[in-house]
């Protein structure tokens, strides 16, 4: 399982993560929200290694969190594919050094995720956004990472293929069982799809909560603020 | 702002330090000795080996290398570029001279540089792929590769052999410049054709300027206020590396136009091993580089602030 | 005043990204334009401006970040008098004071250039300079779609209250349904360069009859919750 | 693209096999033959010592572009070692390696050259050496940019956490990268160092006679302008002709580049 305990992160004089301790089962999603400048992406680089915490320690399992190989879903779906190489290459990049490369699961993720195989032959640039992103989320599952981050997954989507975007991970989660860690700002998706909610703001978790309860009743008045946002811009509708 | 000038100034200073240590290193590590070359330069006959060693220690050159650099380097700061090893005569003044010969030639130079890529390439991005714009940019690619002394020449054959019209050799009058700035001007202006209408286009391509457009501005302010501060940038930028073009330029159009000046002045130093007089030279052209580059450096953040607020 | 516009139509690289299309806006609606990415909704917000602005009409218009709008070598002051200037509106300094206020940028310093903002107050800036000559449309063209979700709901309601009672309408471009619902009384559905369907807001979510407009009434929103 | 392509192997054929197909020995002096215009027999006339122009020219060829190869190809090892240097090795490295770079530009790189070349001694190794010594700062800048904006690339970051080698990664994502952007960059200097040599020739400093170069042909030639301006015509027209066809060539590998980044 994952383990953050009171991490701190500096950027020269500024903390761009102070005191963040969160944890998260196999199976389970956790989504941590905020606004940009919050700390996200410090956050992910840091579980992933890139960063070193000033202060705290992340683990899965009690080791380093690269030891387990987690994997990352990225904002922008096409940056995580060299633009000169083909689709195919780059997402069997986790799994080229596994003889022989494990065609059956690549096959069967690739019905879950709705991919065709000519798909795979094309360049990044010849894919549309929604099929970047769902070919990101075969290249971060091909290896069955128990880790999996998602840094935004959902932003460059419009808002119809967010929601069959969402449902796609969702689908795959049940089956695979890897822990989700979502980055977001998008509290309709957190709401929707998470286990438990964090929010993040000026690098320190202000709540932790179920969905349920923060949308009933935020415990702060950023939550609120949060909240009643995300109700005028039509994230939720109105229960019958 | 003020805190990024402060920082291009220390930059230049540590560069102007390398400039330095470079300069002398090269000298000091070229081949042979130097006491004997510079003996050898001064009285012109076979010297005895103690005439040599008297020469070391008057030079300065007996106290390995960083005495050596130390014994050159403090003098400079005062601004004394030392005497000619040959003459015996300060540097200073004939390097002054010479100068006085170069400096009109390279401000001519790029004034007909300007004179003609400037309207040339605004005239030629009125229609992108036209054919002003095409004959622009083969005249460009064309003026890239004809070597400035070539081109001397055969601006020599023309003008002053064939039809007499102007003066060749030397610098003796005003019309003796008309030659060599024309020379140095059309190299100038084919480099700067293709910058300024690539940046024209890419000022035209900016992704703010249908909103404008959309918002009533007309096309003439567009032009004026949004085009042209955008397409000065990398103008800006390359006017560093055009004066090295200039100043090498200048250096072989003095040769083939028999000119003084600080290119001829500087092949004469190197071919009398006259190691003071190469110094100066090369350090005064590093520093007029430095300069000038400091100064566009700082043009740049005037007009576009957000690159200091990058780097800091 | 009804804003009419009849035949707009756009061709890219020989292929048809607009139909043609017939318009009318009355005094003061609120019309949201939905659709997924590459439906042609901006092409048509572009063709709409360009024709009423052809047909000496007051529309403005805001894209949908601040960079589409702003030069970032101009500071934001000078953006505002050239705004005056092309709508031949004498300077007046009350009237920017009020409208900045309005949409709570009035602290703001106009002397810096737009990056020396930050992006939620550069958006706000660009939706207060459309508001300059009053004009008789405002297009906004996705432009909470750049922003945090707080930063978004105030300056669609600094702009919503300060338009109320005004006779400017809104056409709010976006292909996001559940915000649009939200915000506008009626609904024109876009589908492969065409409107295929234009309802009043609640007709539409509620009986959508086009394929186009059922996806996007199904995935509308998030959750159902009670608020 | 392909027609320029063509040329440019062109020229490689002329400079490699040139000598082959010349009609007479570049250094055979025929007194009796000196300053010929243009004939049957001498193509393009012959020089003051009756030797054939057009054989000098073929010749030259291999001493005017196989020379700036050469130079071009050291400046690009250096500049893309030092540049990766400097993207890649750290805060220290990167400061030492570009304010390097800033002192090599601030000297005009003829200037550079015509010192280095006239102090080593007239030749050909010093030629190479000073052109080289003054050719490899752009390839820095470059490489170092294009290392630096890789670093941050999101495949790049994949790639690490895909647990790849970094020889693997440096083989997969940077080469691909680097390598286009580098042609472009040593098409430039290419035709540079051809303008260079020549400039050096010319001037006396660079590859000594009686060995055909191109500058140094445009040297002998100079003295006998009046009376034949022919001769200093060809020499001159080679080096024009060379240094365009390489700096197209550069142009059109350069419009494919951005074609294929941005295809719209």
């Amino acid at each position: 399982m994952l383990r953050v305990e009171s991490v701190s992160v500096r950027r020269g004089r500024t903390m761009t993560l102070e005191d963040v301790s969160l944890s998260l089962e196999p199976g389970r999603t956790l989504a941590v929200v905020g606004e940009s400048g919050a700390g996200k992406s410090t956050l992910i680089a840091a579980v992933l290694g890139f960063l070193r915490p000033w202060r705290g320690e992340i683990s899965w399992a009690g080791a380093p969190v690269r030891d387990c190989a987690p994997s990352l879903v990225m904002q922008e779906p096409r940056a995580a594919f060299n633009p000169t190489l083909t689709l195919r290459r780059s997402v069997m990049e986790p799994v080229a050094a596994r003889r022989p490369p494990p065609l059956d699961r690549m096959e069967r993720l690739c019905r879950g995720l709705e991919l065709t195989h000519d798909l795979l032959d094309r360049r990044p640039l010849e894919v549309s956004i929604g099929q970047a992103q769902r070919l990101g989320l075969l290249r971060a599952l091909i290896a069955a990472p128990p880790l999996v981050l998602f840094d935004e997954p959902l932003s460059a989507l419009d808002a119809f293929t967010q929601k069959r975007t969402a449902r796609l991970i969702a689908d795959l989660q049940a089956e695979e069982g890897f822990a989700a860690l979502i980055v977001t700002h998008d509290l309709g998706y957190a709401c929707a799809y998470a286990d438990d909610i964090a929010v993040l703001r000026s690098g320190r978790i202000e709540e932790l909560t179920r969905p349920k309860d923060f949308i009933a009743s935020p415990r702060t008045a950023y939550g609120r603020k949060l909240r009643d946002a995300a109700v005028a811009l039509g994230a939720f509708e109105r229960a019958a | 702002m003020t805190r990024g000038i402060l920082g291009l100034v220390l930059r230049a200073c540590v560069v102007l330090t390398g400039v330095a240590l470079a300069t002398f290193a090269l000298l000091w590590n070229a081949p042979g000795d130097p006491a004997l070359a510079i003996a050898l330069a001064r009285y012109d006959t076979v010297v005895p080996a103690d005439v040599i060693d008297r020469v070391r220690v008057e030079a300065g050159l007996d106290g390995g290398f960083w005495a050596a650099f130390k014994g050159w380097v403090g003098p400079l700061m005062a601004g004394d570029l030392g005497r000619s090893s040959v003459t015996g005569r300060a540097v200073w003044p004939e390097l002054a001279a010479a100068g006085s010969y170069t400096v009109p030639l390279a401000v001519a130079g790029l004034g007909i540089g300007l004179a003609i890529s400037v309207p040339l390439a605004v005239i030629a991005t009125r229609a992108p792929g036209g054919w002003t714009d095409r004959f622009a940019v083969a005249l460009a690619s064309l003026g890239a590769a004809v070597p400035a002394y070539w081109l001397g020449l055969l601006l020599i054959l023309l003008f002053a052999v064939h039809l007499g019209w102007l003066p060749a050799m030397g610098a003796r009058t005003r019309a003796h410049v008309i030659l060599p700035a024309l020379t140095l001007g059309l190299g100038v202006a084919a480099s700067l054709t293709r910058i300024i209408r690539s940046g024209i286009l890419e000022a035209r391509g900016q992704q703010f300027l249908p909103a404008l457009r959309r918002r009533g501005v007309s096309d003439r302010a567009i032009g004026r206020d949004h085009v042209v501060p955008h397409a000065a940038i990398p103008v800006v930028t390359v006017f560093g590396l055009e004066l090295a073009f200039l100043l090498e330029g200048t250096v072989m159009v003095e040769v083939i136009f028999g000119r003084p000046g600080l290119g001829s002045f500087l092949v004469a130093a190197i071919a009398a091993r006259d190691f003071p007089k190469v110094q100066a030279v090369v350090l005064l052209t590093a520093l007029v580089f430095v300069v000038v580059n400091l100064l566009v450096d700082v043009v740049y953040r005037l007009i576009d602030p957000r690159i200091g607020e990058r780097d800091a | 005043m009804t804003l009419s516009v009849s035949g707009l139509g756009a061709v890219r690289s020989g292929r048809t990204i607009l139909h043609p299309t017939s318009l009318e806006i009355a005094s003061g609606d609120r019309i949201g334009l939905v659709g997924a990415s590459g439906s042609g909704k901006s092409t048509l917000g572009h063709a709409l401006i360009d024709d009423l602005r052809a047909q000496g009409r007051g529309v403005a218009h805001v894209p949908q970040s601040p960079d589409e709008a702003l030069d970032p070598l101009r500071s934001l002051e000078f953006h505002w008098n050239e705004a005056e200037l092309a709508l031949k509106a004498p300077p007046d300094a009350d009237r920017r004071k009020r409208l900045l206020s309005a949409l709570k940028i009035a602290g703001g310093d106009l002397g810096k250039r737009p990056w020396g903002w930050s992006r939620g107050m550069q958006q706000r800036f660009v939706i207060a300079m459309a508001l300059i000559g009053s004009p008789e449309l405002i297009v906004l063209d996705e432009p909470t779609s750049a922003l945090d979700p707080v930063i978004a709901a105030d300056t669609m309601d600094l702009l919503e209250s300060h338009l109320n009672g005004t006779g400017t309408a809104t056409l709010l471009i976006t292909h996001d349904l559940g915000l649009a619902a939200r915000r506008v009384s009626r609904l024109m559905v876009m589908d492969e360069g065409r409107v295929v369907e234009a309802a009043s807001t609640q007709d539409l979510l509620e009986c959508p009859r086009t394929g186009a407009a059922k996806s996007l009434c199904a995935h509308r929103s998030w959750l159902a919750v009670p608020c | 693209m392909r027609s320029v392509i063509a040329l440019f192997g062109a020229f490689v054929l002329v400079a490699v096999f040139g000598p082959l197909v010349a009609p007479h020995d570049p250094s055979a002096i025929n007194v009796p033959n000196r300053l010929s215009s243009p004939g049957a027999e001498w193509f393009l006339g012959t020089d003051a010592l009756g030797r054939d122009i057009l054989s000098r020219l073929l010749h030259g060829a291999r001493w005017s572009l196989g020379l700036a190869f050469l130079v071009s190809v050291i400046g690009l090892l250096i500049g893309t070692l030092a540049g990766l240097a400097a993207a890649l090795g750290g805060r220290l490295a990167d400061w030492l390696v570009m304010r390097t770079t800033d002192t090599f530009l601030a000297f005009p790189d003829l200037v550079a050259a015509v010192v280095i070349a006239g102090l080593l001694g007239a030749g050909t190794g010093s030629l190479v050496l000073a052109l080289s010594v003054t050719g490899w700062m752009r390839y820095a800048r470059v490489a170092r940019g294009i290392g630096l904006s890789l670093a941050t690339r999101g495949y790049v970051l994949q790639a690490k956490l895909a647990g790849m080698s970094p020889l693997a990664i440096a083989r997969w994502h940077y080469l691909p990268s680097l390598l286009p952007s580098l042609t472009v960059v040593w098409t430039g200097m290419f035709a540079r160092a051809i303008l260079g040599i020549s400039a050096l020739g010319f001037l006396g400093f660079g590859v000594q006679p009686p060995l055909p170069e191109w500058g140094t042909m445009l040297l002998d030639a100079r003295i006998h302008m009046l009376s034949t301006p022919l001769q200093m015509i060809w020499p001159g027209l080679a080096v024009v002709v060379c240094v365009l066809v390489i700096n197209l060539a550069g142009d059109a590998l350069r419009d494919a580049l951005a074609e294929r980044d941005d295809p719209a």
